[in-house]
């Protein structure tokens, strides 16, 4: 019998080269960091970099499930951002977290689950979907701030981002949590299976009984339901709302996901494999700042690391295939 | 999508809209979404039919549509270009420092193009022969190129160009914005290359069916290499057009324009999945997006309506194409 | 008054040299300003690197790749504090939402020099910036004067929400609340940008047939503005705010009437050589607020050096507020 | 037959799509451990019938009975609960998932309270089945490394996990090797002694006898009639599917002799799976290329035209090496009509015009300019040529029948002005009735001077129609034999030989 399913997945889907590109990546950036800058490896600086990557992940782990599933979520960022003022203005009226968190979280599934409801019933492409709900979302920041940030955020909140629970900072925690729950959602229950099934043939999973539409609608709930979980850690660090905090984020955990191996076809994935995605990116922005690099650079950089790592999965699935 | 007038051998005619050729359905339903709304903007604000907003509409739609050709071609291929926005950036930023230092136009106007042709060749190679998915090559290309830019702008602006060259942005010819005229060649290249070539033919075999494609003989790669091109060239042109028209360039110049294109694009038609749409379409998409902007400008709407206008339109757009193909089934 | 600059230079450099050396040189400064792409944050950054020269300190320049992006910004203060510059100047990217991030720096120890927008909160060695209030009251004076104290004008704003934007529209609301006659048509957000102001000027010209007279936040909507006017070919007086080159050119062309001083070379300047002078035990203000300075024809020579060739004055004859 | 109730019946079964009427008035019986054959030809409905049995589609009118009983059969869960289970040619499975995750798509064990997948038990009852069915595959492989047979066995093996009482096999030997066909027919007898009734669908001849107990023939949507086997004979059944009487294939006559050599191929090696090749091709021949499945016919024919890259050994067509990709094959006057023609073989959602001169623009238009009036006229004239069945050259291909799909890539390739054809089963998918048209054409092609390879996994077809045919094994050539040593045993004895050993 097998010690444990998931260790010999782990190492099972690295020889497979899911995302060798990324893995490779992350490991020279780290080499190069750690000689270049002397505060690299710091503990402060190293749970710097899970702290301010937390956000992108918990975007990133339901983009994940969303392109494995062959569809595509460009309204993430926008509802992060609707979220985010919302949640802002309503802890300033209540006072405190709970209710005001409860809301938002109706609301982020709400939209989440209309996003579902436009691609499955009116057969419209996730792209175009969620381009279209990209603007709904980013209109309804600005219409509820009428462009001005919300502030006055009672100080507690600020500890989701800032405070430390048994000696780690508490994004550190919600990031293992988020990826645990993740993991077992994708390779421990039947939900996981069907998920990969609607990306990899979406008639099998209807001829075995399953709604495939409900197994869509679930997928975008879930990206909205992260996006209300980001918004608490986004207005505990930036202790405010903002009519344009996280536009464009979408992109860069779409980025995260391709950069960690995950096709956009085929329902061919690895959730581990973005998790590495992510922390790639938060390493080049964290070691570029800490050796004074030029911003200009630093953007080109980016670029580049995204790139490379999708060059070397290209290549070698080139060869395999 | 070939001309759908020629007679047809033993042809049973279905009648009605079902009968009419797909291009020929989505360019009709566009063209009375159009009229609508240019019916309701003239009944609601006495501003609108002024000749002054007519040329005017068409001087914004002009920008919008010059980006959105290019991009047109790409996404018949079933691809996508991200880095236009970008593009423009940097090429408008080379032309402006080429013009400052030696003053010739055009000069200027080969250092705009060049780049754009550049930035199109190196986004080709990434995804033509590299295979890496074409969103996430440009993505990738979108942030160098604003690297790049920043790096040789420094954040710096330049200012001020000579009145022969800003013509080309805010002039008027026979009382018609010049880029209006840049628009219809563009439109007319466009159709040509694509109606009249056989490579635009190929154009929409590689994006309906690029294995099927490659095993007719047509060098799949290169044709890609060449979509992108394409795209780069018109975004390099477009960013001359847009330098003049702002008389002064800086980094992010055409940042704000890269989703409003590819929502032009979706919005006249052209499918994500390759092989369907025009450019007449995108012209059209364009043209709803620009009026639809306008008239909330006019109507003095708060401005913050305006993204989700847009996102409404590109779903419905796209919501009444399927309508009107389920007749096809 | 150029070549008076220089003696003074010479003689601060030789005083700074005989200063008690403390840390007689070699200082760190970490500078943070919002974007690549606003010239006006260019000045500010080639008047700090020219101060630092001076006092031969070294300074790292820290611009989010994305403009104006809150969420990197904090990711960059964070980043810092690990390397613990010795002091740091910084622009926050909005004054509300930064707060955390302040916090975290004065938790950190290292003196900090707020510039050009006030934080609403956090402690500070000294503020240094212009008052966007009574810049705007000044240009908006100059063109109602212009105006001959009646006729219809129209506003041009920045980003709604913005520290600089509520208070420039403030000086320019008392301004026209000074002549009764004088008729704001319309009052349109830019976003301190100059493709949207020039489209919404074109907007505003359809709907408003008469226009004498156009306020802009800032210079690049003023060029917009001008460039809507000619391409319309129509005539009206235009004044802007912030000085920078773009502006002066036009005021000498007479395409502009008249811009303000936002000074960003000068608060460059003086915000790293109060932060040195800080660090060596020297007095310091508490706080510089450059006097408002309107740029018209008359004063716009002196104004139009290229930055690059600019140096900081002498401490000595810095405005001390 | 005892005259029990059946497990199963079907009652004035109807179904229409938008203008076709898919089944009329169909009525259908299936007795427990019985093998019920269904024949037609493709378009004779069913597919339709085995959709609406697994619940897929919902019937216009009809009624079902399961034992007797009244019952509603409308979606895919109400066939399980009566232990209906359909094993479809394009395979329900999902490609990064393993076999296990596979087999139990849908009705995952679960932990009673974590609702947790139980992974072990899953694995071991996966493994239970496979054994039982002898089919050496890991339950934790993914589904895409497996080959076509091994996934068509855990297809099989899917719908018995579901301890199916009713199962449905839509051709299931289409793609197995006589070794697997064979063990998959043992399975069959197996399940027939338990009890299993099956629907079981095939056009081949062989097998309606070897294992039918009973023969239901569908014609445009209507039953006309069910025979048992010790009743009828093929000529019967098959002028029963097709309707008139016609002689069963087309038979050719071969007086054309072999001129120009149109194809050399010299020790060939491709990584695809090509181990050392050589053959040769006449123009006025048709040379079968014959073999089990897997034995490298595909990739053989892939290599030579370029779609796939050569390690070693030469091709020449026409006497000219063909060193490059499908672009030098067709300057060389070479075409491919792929195997699966709606993924390699035609744009479906472009038009008949644009399809057919997709290979021959350059030549059509040599100076780039296109027209599209001329690009019509040469679409309309091939059209006429091979008579496809079309409203117009504007329609869509996506709307075209499975033989007519197959004309207009041949036009493809005539207007491309190809003198060497390779054929990859070109009849597969196709009515009889069309196949025979389709041999007719290719005929035609040989006579005015044409030469043809043509893969064929039918033996009949190799038989009738080939002047010389190779039998391909394991990436070689096994053999070549001469027009008069051609038959059915002849060609089996050369791509089985170790097989029976």
């Amino acid at each position: 019998m097998r010690v444990a399913d998931s260790s010999a997945g782990f190492i099972r889907q690295l020889q497979k080269g899911n995302s060798v590109g990324a893995s490779l990546l992350l490991l020279v950036l780290c080499l190069l960091f750690t000689v270049f800058s002397e505060n690299f490896t710091s503990a402060p600086n190293l749970i710097n970099i899970v702290k301010q990557s937390t956000i992108l992940l918990l975007l990133a782990l339901p983009m994940t499930l969303i392109i494995l599933s062959e569809g595509i979520d460009l309204s993430m960022g926008a509802l992060l951002t609707l979220a985010n003022v919302v949640l802002a203005s309503l802890v300033i009226k209540f006072g405190v977290l709970w209710p005001a968190f409860l809301l938002v979280l109706i609301l982020c599934a709400f939209f989440g689950w209309a996003n579902g409801l436009i691609i499955s019933k009116l057969h419209i492409p996730p792209f175009v979907a969620t381009l279209g709900t990209l603007g709904i979302a980013q209109g309804g920041a600005l219409l509820v701030t009428d462009g001005q940030s919300v502030v006055g955020i009672p100080p507690e909140i600020l500890y989701f981002y800032s405070g430390e629970w048994m000696g780690m900072a508490m994004p550190f925690w919600i990031a293992i949590v988020a990826c645990a729950v993740f993991h077992v959602l994708l390779s421990h229950t039947p939900w996981g299976n069907h998920v990969i099934a609607l990306g990899g043939n979406r008639e099998a999973l209807t001829l075995a009984g399953i709604k495939a539409d409900w197994v869509l609608i679930s997928v975008y709930v879930l990206s909205g339901v992260m996006c209300a979980i980001a918004a608490v850690l986004l207005t505990a660090r930036i202790s405010s709302g903002h009519p344009t905090a996280a536009l464009g984020m979408e992109f860069d955990a779409i980025a995260a996901v391709a950069l960690g191996g995950t096709s956009f076809e085929k329902g061919k994935g690895w959730l581990w494999g973005t998790v590495i995605g992510v922390l790639a990116v938060g390493v080049l922005r964290n070691g570029l700042n800490l050796m004074g690099v030029p911003s200009a650079v630093q953007v080109a950089a980016i670029g580049i690391l995204v790139i490379l790592a999708l060059m070397v999965d290209g290549l070698r699935d080139k060869q395999n295939d | 999508m070939t001309d759908h007038s020629a007679p047809s051998s033993n042809v049973q005619q279905v009648s009605g809209w079902s009968a009419l050729p797909n291009s020929v359905r989505v360019t009709l339903l566009r063209l009375i979404a159009l009229a609508l709304i240019v019916l309701t903007l003239s009944l609601t604000s006495e501003a609108f039919l002024t000749s002054n907003n007519v040329l005017n509409v068409l001087r914004q739609t002009a920008l919008l549509f010059l980006l959105a050709s290019g991009l047109t071609i790409v996404i018949l291929t079933a691809g996508l270009d991200l880095s236009v926005g970008a593009n423009i950036g940097l090429s408008a930023c080379l032309a402006a420092t080429i013009i400052k230092s030696t003053g010739s136009i055009s000069l200027a106007l080969l250092a705009g193009m060049g780049s754009g042709f550049l930035i199109g060749l190196i986004n080709g190679g990434l995804i033509a022969f590299l295979r890496i998915p074409p969103f996430i090559a440009t993505y990738g290309m979108l942030w160098i190129l604003h690297g790049v830019t920043y790096w040789f702008m420094g954040g710096e602006t330049i200012h001020g160009f000579p009145a022969d060259f800003r013509a080309i942005g805010s002039g008027y010819l026979w009382g018609i914005p010049i880029p209006v005229f840049l628009m219809l060649a563009f439109l007319l290249v466009g159709m040509i290359f694509l109606q009249r070539t056989r490579w635009g033919q190929d154009i929409y075999s590689v994006g309906a069916n690029r294995e099927a494609a490659r095993l007719s003989g047509i060098p799949v790669n290169s044709r890609l290499v060449l979509a992108y091109v394409m795209s780069g060239l018109m975004a390099g042109l477009a960013s001359l057009i847009f330098l003049a028209r702002l008389n002064s360039a800086e980094g992010d110049i055409g940042e704000a324009m890269t989703l409003p294109a590819i929502a032009a694009v979706l919005i006249g038609g052209t499918s994500l999945f390759g092989g369907v749409g025009t450019i007449t379409g995108t012209l059209i998409g364009a043209l709803i997006l620009t009026l639809v902007l306008n008239g909330m400008n006019l109507l003095s709407i708060n401005a913050s309506w305006q993204p989700l206008v847009t996102g409404v339109i590109v779903i419905a757009a796209v919501y009444f194409d399927n309508l009107s193909n389920k007749g096809d089934k | 008054m150029k070549a008076h600059w220089i003696v003074g230079t010479v003689l601060v450099a030789g005083l700074g040299a005989t200063a008690n050396a403390q840390t007689s040189g070699g200082e760190v400064l970490a500078v943070f300003t919002k974007n690549q792409t606003n010239p006006f944050f260019q000045t500010f950054r080639l008047g700090a690197e020219s101060a630092a020269k001076q006092l031969n300190a070294k300074v790292t320049h820290y611009i989010p790749t994305k403009p104006d992006s809150i969420p990197e910004q904090m990711s960059q203060i964070e980043d810092v504090i690990v390397k613990k510059p010795n002091a740091i100047i910084y622009i926050p990217v909005d004054y509300k939402a930064m707060v955390p991030g302040i916090q975290k720096m004065n938790a950190a120890k290292i003196p900090v020099i707020n510039a050009t927008d006030r934080s609403e909160s956090g402690e500070f060695v000294s503020f240094v910036g212009a008052s966007d209030y009574a810049l705007a009251l000044e240009s908006s004076r100059i063109l109602f004067k212009a105006m001959g104290g009646k006729g219809n004008v129209v506003a041009l704003e920045g980003v709604k929400g913005t520290l600089t934007n509520t208070d420039r529209m403030r000086g320019f609301t008392d301004a026209v609340k000074q002549n009764p006659n004088i008729k704001v048509v319309a009052s349109q957000p830019g976003n301190y940008q100059r493709l949207l102001a020039l489209q919404v000027m074109e907007n505003l010209m359809q709907s408003n047939p008469q226009i004498d007279g156009v306020f802009a936040a800032n210079d690049a909507m003023a060029s917009g503005v001008i460039e809507a006017l000619e391409g319309a070919k129509r005539k009206a007086l235009v004044v802007g705010i912030n000085g920078t080159k773009e502006g002066v050119d036009a005021v000498v062309s007479g395409k502009m009437l008249a811009t303000a001083d936002y000074g960003g070379f000068m608060q460059g300047c003086l915000s790293t050589m109060i932060a040195v002078r800080h660090l060596r035990k020297q007095p310091v203000p508490k706080e510089v607020i450059f006097p408002p300075v309107v740029i018209d024809k008359s004063n716009a020579a002196k104004y139009s050096a290229p930055v690059e060739t600019m140096a900081c004055p002498a401490w000595a004859d810095m405005p001390k507020g | 037959m005892s005259e029990l109730t059946p497990v199963l019946e079907l009652r004035g079964i109807s179904k229409g799509f938008v203008g076709v009427q898919a089944l009329d008035d169909v009525s259908f019986e299936l007795h427990r451990g019985e093998v019920h054959i269904l024949l037609g030809e493709n378009g004779a409905g069913k597919s339709t019938l085995m959709k609406i049995l697994c619940g897929a589609y919902k019937t216009d009118a009809g009624e079902f009975f399961y034992e007797g009983k009244a019952v509603k059969i409308a979606k895919p869960s109400d066939a399980k609960t009566y232990g209906i289970a359909v094993i479809f040619q394009e395979f329900t499975l999902v490609p990064h998932l393993s076999v296990a995750q596979n087999i139990f798509l849908g009705r995952e064990a679960k932990g009673r309270w974590t609702g947790l997948l139980d992974q072990a038990s899953m694995r071991s009852q996966a493994q239970q089945i496979l054994d039982e069915l002898d089919m050496a595959i890991d339950p934790d492989a993914e589904l895409v490394s497996l080959g076509v047979a091994q996934q068509q066995m855990v297809e099989i093996a899917k719908a018995l996990s579901q301890n199916a009482q009713i199962l449905v096999l839509d051709e299931p030997t289409a793609s197995l090797s006589d070794k697997e066909t064979a063990k998959l027919f043992e399975m069959i007898a197996k399940l027939k002694s338990r009890g299993v009734a099956m629907v079981y669908i095939s056009h081949r001849m062989a097998e309606v006898f070897s294992i039918g107990d009973r023969i239901t023939v569908l014609r445009d949507g209507r039953k006309v009639a069910s025979r048992f086997p010790a009743e009828t004979n093929q000529d019967e059944l098959v002028s029963l599917m097709v309707g008139k009487r016609v002689d069963l294939a087309y038979a050719r006559t071969f007086e054309a002799q072999a001129s120009q050599l149109a194809l050399q191929v010299e020790n060939l090696h491709a990584p695809s799976g090509v181990k050392g090749v050589s053959l040769e091709v006449r123009v006025g021949e048709i040379v079968g290329l014959a073999g089990l499945v897997g034995s490298g016919r595909t990739e053989l024919a892939r290599a030579i035209f370029g779609a796939d890259p050569v390690s070693s050994g030469r091709v020449k067509i026409f006497g000219q090496l063909q060193d490059g990709g499908p672009l030098r094959a067709i300057e060389l006057g070479a075409a491919l009509i792929p195997e699966s023609r709606k993924s390699q073989g035609l744009a479906l959602i472009l038009s008949c015009a644009h399809n057919i001169t997709m290979a021959s623009l350059k030549r059509l238009f040599p100076s780039g300019w296109f027209v599209p009036s001329k690009n019509l006229e040469q679409s309309i004239a091939l059209i006429k040529r091979l008579r496809v069945a079309t409203p117009g050259a504007h329609q869509l291909v996506q709307f075209l029948s499975g033989g007519n799909q197959q004309k207009i890539v041949i036009s493809k390739w005539l207007s491309a002005e190809a003198r060497f054809f390779i054929f990859d089963e070109p009849t597969r998918g196709i009515d009889v009735g069309a196949k025979a048209e389709i041999f007719s054409l290719i005929d035609g092609l040989v006579k005015q001077g044409a030469a043809v390879l043509m893969i064929s996994s039918e033996l009949s077809e190799i038989v009738k129609v080939c002047d010389r045919a190779y039998v391909m094994r394991d990436g070689l050539i096994a053999g070549e034999l001469k027009r008069q040593e051609i038959s059915e045993e002849s060609i089996l004895a050369l791509g089985v030989q170790d097989a029976r050993g």
